[in-house]
């Protein structure tokens, strides 16, 4: 068994390497374990959001941790078409054959209210007394933790698909049961700042939230960009408080700076605010975001507000898939979204994009290496997802072994208006600018190293 | 109000022998996802006890008892993660005191306003504590909060150490100290002292005139439910490894021992501990049906405010005067 | 102008312009209080209900029908609000009625959630407000300068209405003394569920107001209903020169605070208001606790 | 005998309005004072006055030789000064027993004792009933309070005033609001429970205060019209037209 691991774990190091020294950029075919082909994807014109159809009898129980109620709810509900639709989609191919026997996926919700309480409480219901059998989440860098921990204690393996904050896979916190399949912090800004080191523009203010998620984000794009363009300015840097109503203030005090890019980091609605507000005062000047992209923003934005939105979200975009397989999902969903009622039949969920592209992308991983376990025993899920490579609909997705970080290509892109079609007849956005040509970041660009303590861990 | 002196009969043992009994079975029998919620419960009823303290027995309403509470909670959490080598009921003790002393600390300010007004300045000092917890970045960590600290076991001297990272060793100690805790606070009410702040609620002014220093009981009061929301918070602390100004400061945390201390029923003194175990249920069923928790608690409230404001405590004695009643005639 | 001074200018209108939207949440949760003795923690609720509203006409219309109708809608549920539920539970004191009005406040919030869904909405400036206003070398935000004229106009429509109107002078006298007033025969709980009404209207108003400015989500009531509740607390309750000085000193705050002390603002303001009501409990202008 | 309550140019104006000027008062040990006069005449400001309700705008009040100008209400009561409240102010939702314990306890200095149950302390117990034996309310003694007449209740006031076993007791208009019978009850328990006490009542009914009082001083405009015994004070003839002059419209 061992003697298995690790010629496996050799061959995987090996063939990384081939990769990172052959194919740096990218541009040829990786070498994938796995590969996610929408070609495959069931016919899911029966699939609706609202009405989820729970499989009966022995599942496997996926437990779908999120903020379910409270102010900040919409998180829960953004995601849920995105689990339903996966789990659909393979419920109708007839489920996984684990341990000998075909079984549908089941999803469990467990509703972390955006509390570590009620974090810890749920995730300790959906282990204990749900036994599910694999927990996905969630937003909030806080209550991911939580999370993470209760997995551990219980032998759960838990894909992080949201939160960012690098500390959560560090040293002191790792557990070999998290798996994150999102970039952190560093790999965000460290794309950021190759964007920015081949633009032009030198001044830049910083503009973001005032706690632990805004300062080590602005501090990473910081350091980074400082590295790769020695010359750049940062004019200002200031932390506003979280929901802050009005962001004038700020913005006068910025444009004093003269600035030539306003970073910012900022999600909802601080984020919505922030853009609104900006192009409200007059200023032009390009916006590098992260979670700028809610629809219904940009709609009340316009053409002339959102071009210049420079948006670095680990996303697939609308206007250029960059494969047939990505049209062909694209349109399988769009499609299927006209059909949805209230609340998912709002322009928000019209593509699977940013950040629901990302997790679509995700949950099909995850789906996939539980297949390729054969079974929903946590060792062998954490075996096969060790080191694995899958080639994903926006590009290969490394998972480290090592420090169970996902590795990949980062794709950027500034926001230009007219759109061009995505499929015949639906045109990606009207009214509003999208994503215009997209620069890939090469991973080799955007990967920090394993952390000094966890290097060499899974030998 | 004096105690009806009957004969002892073993029939007054059987209830508490049967609460004792059911108490050290729990979480054998439920496992510990009900036993964690159970020590949720009793949390939340030393919180909502503690200001019940100020509700019933002062006459007014705190809108920032989460500031005893996360005070507390911080306070333990702070010392563990930087100081080695802390016994358990120390540290629990030191939240204890650090509510204690923020009582004292705010009382002056308190000791200067009555009603709305104190309702509001409370919930101004919340949302400070609140606002520093989050600003303080390099004593509380920011957002984050405090967690990962070492949870002390509990070591009887010669006899045995207890591993606390258990729900069913943590529940046996969060019910021994809670338990205490609803159990000191009852027989405050029944000391010459609760007298005193019995006698606050109803007129303060003839208390002043009796003879008693009303700023200097008023005070003690604040310090007394202080420390009670410290301990409870310390405990808080203890069971979830993890102490975050969302959780240990935030305006919800002053809220929910509010909305129990009503559902209980005001003025009494089980009403928050019926109160909370209410709550606590709604809640566990709530999440798993629906996600429209504050629903429920806003129906809730409006239905207790509007109908039974003794609230359950109060529904029970009306029923059972009632019961009473028809077996009589 | 040398820099320093246009920056000063712009962060003083910056704060004139929020302090005036606080002014129109924070006045009718002030009057309400001062003429009732009821402090309506769901204040803030139904100004984030008119927003909802407000966005849901104006996309079916346009932004002017919304501020002439969402408002409409609150208040109609206000004054039912207070006629079948505040009135019958006046009588136990002020802590049933923060209870209740907390209760309340959720069950709007869940109704916002169940009919609108989670998600942000954002209303587009109306057109004719978008763009900037320019007086000389000062270009400012056409909207921002609309909040500021919106709301004095309103405190002028107060003025006339309290000062120059039968209305009025019932309500600053049932104010003084209900009991009194009520022996005129004059019917001072309709006055009562009228002025109720009334207050929401103002805060249906800033609803609407508010809506092109901040997004609406589930957590607007929360955002700006704090700032709010510290306007009328510091300036003190009932009263309405109270209401208006204690916003405009925390938009100036605010605006100033971001420039000079932008670490510390957010503590500002709280931290002021601590400060106001240790020295005097019943706020800046206010007279009765 | 010693003067036991003393006021040296005691003068008081609420915002301008001046309400008593230059009162020079004094009330030996053992007897039964009486304040009168006509309404606005400035009664109940003084008895507020001395019994630390509000402070003197100017002047001094010594009680025992000590000033006492700005004391607060609690220490007054604790040198020795014992009241009754014009408008009933008992604690209506607990049972009379509960209203005159809190008073024995104040009496017997214990204020913050948290480490013993009341219920089991049988002297303050003892003492209580004793108390409520004076007042005639043992059968009421655990009931609630706001059930009991207006007369019981006026009865619980003084007995609680009583209670704490001061050196001068202050009535502040004991019979206002009563029926005549109830009058009646009142007066004779108050010359019961205050035989052979210090005593200041403040009246507006003439034969209380005659059938009461050792002396009595009259009020009138915010000054002191004349002092005497009630005999002197009935043939005064100042008094007579002050004050029957004023009621009598």
């Amino acid at each position: 068994m061992a003697e298995k691991k690790l010629f496996f774990n050799l061959c995987l190091t090996l063939s990384l390497m081939a990769a990172l020294v052959l194919l740096p950029h990218g541009g040829f075919a990786q070498e994938v374990n796995s590969s996610f082909n929408p070609s495959e994807m069931s016919d899911m014109s029966d699939f609706d959001p609202n009405n989820f159809q729970q499989p009966e009898g022995d599942t496997i129980k996926l437990g779908y941790m999120q903020i379910m109620s409270g102010a900040a709810a919409s998180n829960g509900e953004l995601f849920w078409p995105i689990v339903t639709w996966a789990a659909h989609d393979i419920n109708k191919r007839g489920g996984i054959l684990v341990d000998g026997k075909k079984k549908k996926i089941e999803i469990v919700t467990g509703d972390t209210q955006g509390k570590p309480e009620a974090a810890k409480k749920e995730t300790e219901r959906l282990c204990l007394e749900e036994k599910v059998d694999v927990l996905w989440g969630t937003s909030g860098s806080h209550l991911a933790k939580v999370i993470a921990d209760v997995a551990k204690k219980y032998k759960v393996p838990f894909m992080n698909c949201l939160a960012l904050s690098d500390e959560l896979m560090d040293e002191k916190n790792f557990n070999r049961y998290t798996f994150r399949t999102l970039s952190n912090t560093t790999q965000w800004n460290m794309a950021m700042a190759y964007y920015f080191s081949k633009r032009p523009e030198t001044r830049f203010s910083i503009l973001c939230q005032d706690y632990m998620y805004g300062h080590s984000m602005a501090g990473a794009f910081k350091k980074h960009l400082k590295k790769l363009k020695p010359e750049v300015e940062f004019v200002s840097e200031d932390y506003h408080q979280l929901w802050l109503k009005d962001f004038a203030p700020y913005l006068t005090k910025i444009m004093a700076t003269n600035p030539e890019v306003l970073y910012t980091a900022d999600w909802l609605p601080d984020g919505d605010n922030l853009a609104k507000q900006v192009r409200n005062m007059g200023l032009e000047l390009p916006i590098a975001n992260i979670y700028i992209t809610l629809r219904e923003t940009l709609k009340a934005l316009g053409v002339d507000g959102t071009e210049n939105l420079i948006n670095g979200y680990c996303f697939m975009s609308g206007d250029t898939p960059q494969t047939e397989a990505q049209a062909k999902l694209m349109k399988a969903w769009h499609e299927q979204w006209k059909t949805w009622k209230a609340p998912y039949d709002s322009d928000t969920y019209a593509w699977p994009e940013v950040v629901l592209g990302s997790t679509l992308n995700d949950t099909y991983w995850l789906f996939d290496v539980i297949k390729r376990a054969g079974s929903t025993d946590p060792e062998k899920i954490i075996e096969v997802w060790e080191g694995d490579v899958f080639q994903s609909i926006q590009g290969i997705r490394t998972m480290r072994a090592d420090d169970h970080q996902a590795v990949y290509d980062m794709y950027i892109s500034d926001y230009t208006y007219p759109t061009k079609e995505v499929y015949p007849g639906a045109l990606y956005s009207e009214g509003f600018a999208g994503p215009g040509e997209i620069i890939t970041v090469p991973q080799k660009y955007c990967t920090p190293p394993v952390p000094e303590g966890l290097k060499g861990r899974a030998e | 109000m004096i105690a009806k002196k009957s004969a002892p009969s073993w029939k007054q043992w059987v209830f508490p022998c049967l609460v004792g009994v059911i108490l050290l079975a729990y979480p054998w029998v439920l496992g510990t996802v009900y036993t964690n919620i159970f020590i949720y419960f009793a949390i939340f009823s030393v919180f909502a006890a503690s200001l019940n303290m100020l509700v019933s027995y002062l006459g007014v309403l705190s809108f920032g008892h989460a500031l005893f509470y996360g005070g507390g909670a911080y306070a333990t959490a702070l010392f563990l993660d930087h100081i080695e080598g802390l016994g358990l009921f120390t540290v629990i003790l030191i939240g204890g005191a650090a509510g204690a002393a923020l009582g004292l600390i705010v009382s002056p300010l308190l000791n200067r306003v009555k009603a709305t007004a104190f309702a509001l300045l409370t919930l101004a000092l919340g949302q400070l504590a609140y606002m520093a917890c989050l600003k303080l970045r390099f004593i509380t960590y920011g957002e984050d909060g405090v967690g990962g600290f070492p949870i002390p076991d509990l070591t009887l001297p010669g006899i045995a150490s207890i591993n606390m990272m258990t729900a069913e060793n943590f529940y046996y100690l969060a019910v021994v100290v809670l338990s205490l805790c609803l159990l000191l606070m009852w027989f405050l009410t029944k000391t010459p002292f609760g007298s005193i702040m019995i006698g606050i609620r109803d007129n303060p002014d003839r208390v002043d005139f009796l003879g008693f220093n009303l700023p200097m009981t008023k005070a003690i009061v604040f310090v007394i439910s202080g420390f009670f929301a410290g301990i409870a918070g310390a405990v808080y602390a203890l069971f979830q490894n993890l102490v975050t100004p969302d959780g240990a400061f935030h305006i919800m945390t002053s809220f929910t021992p509010i909305m129990m201390l009503f559902v209980g029923g005001i003025g009494t003194f089980a009403g928050p501990i019926v109160g909370s175990g209410v709550m606590t249920i709604i809640e566990e069923l709530a999440t798993r049906y629906t996600t429209q928790i504050a629903l429920f608690n806003g129906i809730l409230l409006v239905l207790v405010v509007m109908y039974f404001r003794t609230g359950f405590v109060g529904l029970y004695l009306l029923i059972r005067e009632k019961l009473f009643q028809k077996e009589s005639s | 102008m040398d820099p320093m001074t246009f920056i000063l200018i712009t962060q003083l209108v910056h704060g004139l312009a929020y302090g005036m939207l606080l002014f129109l949440v924070a006045a009718g949760l002030s009057l309400i209080f001062g003429m009732m003795d009821i402090l309506n923690l769901s204040h803030a609720y139904f100004f984030m209900l008119a927003a909802y509203i407000g966005y849901t006409i104006a996309g079916m219309t346009n932004f002017w029908v919304a501020l002439l109708l969402a408002p409409l809608v609150v208040v109609a549920l206000g004054m039912v609000i207070e006629r079948f539920m505040l009135r019958k539970i006046h009588p136990f004191g002020h802590i049933p009625e923060l209870v209740l009005t907390i209760g309340i406040g959720l069950i709007i919030m869940e109704f916002c959630k169940a009919v609108w869904g989670t998600q942000s909405l954002m209303l587009q400036t109306p057109e004719i407000l978008s763009g900037l206003l320019n007086i000389g070398v000062f270009r400012y935000p056409l909207y921002r300068a609309f909040i500021i004229f919106f709301a004095v106009a309103m405190m002028i429509l107060m003025g006339i209405l309290f000062y120059k109107t039968r209305f009025g002078t019932i309500v600053r006298a049932a104010t003084a003394d209900a009991d009194m007033v009520n022996a005129l025969g004059i019917n001072v709980p309709l006055v009562y569920t009228v002025f109720f009404g009334f207050g929401t209207w103002l805060a249906g108003l800033a609803g609407v107001v508010v809506a092109p400015f901040l997004s609406v989500f589930p957590g607007l009531a929360d955002q700006v209903g704090f700032d709010a509740f510290v306007v009328v607390v510091m300036g003190g309750l009932g009263s309405m020169s109270g209401a208006f000085v204690g916003a405009i000193l925390i938009g100036l705050l605010n605006s100033f605070g971001i420039q000079f002390l932008p670490t510390a603002a957010p503590l500002l303001t709280f931290g002021l208001m601590a400060l106001v009501l240790s020295i005097k409990p019943t706020g800046l202008f206010g007279v009765r606790q | 005998m010693t003067d036991i309550l003393e006021t040296k140019a005691l003068s008081h104006d609420f915002s301008g309005l001046q309400v008593l000027e230059n009162i020079n008062f004094a009330v030996k040990q053992g007897e039964r004072h009486a304040i009168i006069g006509p309404n606005g005449a400035g009664k109940t400001t003084f008895f507020n006055l001395v019994t630390g309700v509000y402070v003197p705008s100017s002047g001094k009040i010594l009680f025992k030789s000590v000033d006492i100008t700005k004391a607060k209400p609690y220490r007054l009561n604790r040198m020795g000064l014992g009241r009754s409240f014009q408008i009933t102010s008992i604690f209506l939702k607990q049972t009379p027993f509960q209203n005159i314990r809190l008073a024995v306890l104040s009496k017997n200095k214990i204020r913050f004792n948290l480490f013993r149950r009341v219920d089991r302390m049988d002297e303050i117990n003892e003492q209580t009933h004793e108390i409520l034996r004076e007042i005639n309310l043992e059968q009421e003694a655990h009931l609630e309070t706001s059930t009991l007449s207006y007369g019981k209740q006026r009865s619980l006031d003084f007995g609680m005033a009583l209670a704490t076993e001061p050196d001068l007791l202050m009535f502040d208009e004991p019979t206002a609001g009563m029926s005549r019978d109830e009058s009646q009850t009142a007066v004779e328990l108050i010359r019961k429970l205050t035989e052979n006490k210090t005593m200041i009542i403040v009246e507006h009914d003439m034969d209380v205060v005659f059938s009461l009082a050792d002396r009595v001083t009259v009020l009138h405009h915010g000054e002191i019209l004349a002092t005497g015994t009630p005999r002197e004070i009935k043939e005064n003839a100042g008094v007579k037209k002050a004050y029957l002059g004023e009621t009598e419209v």
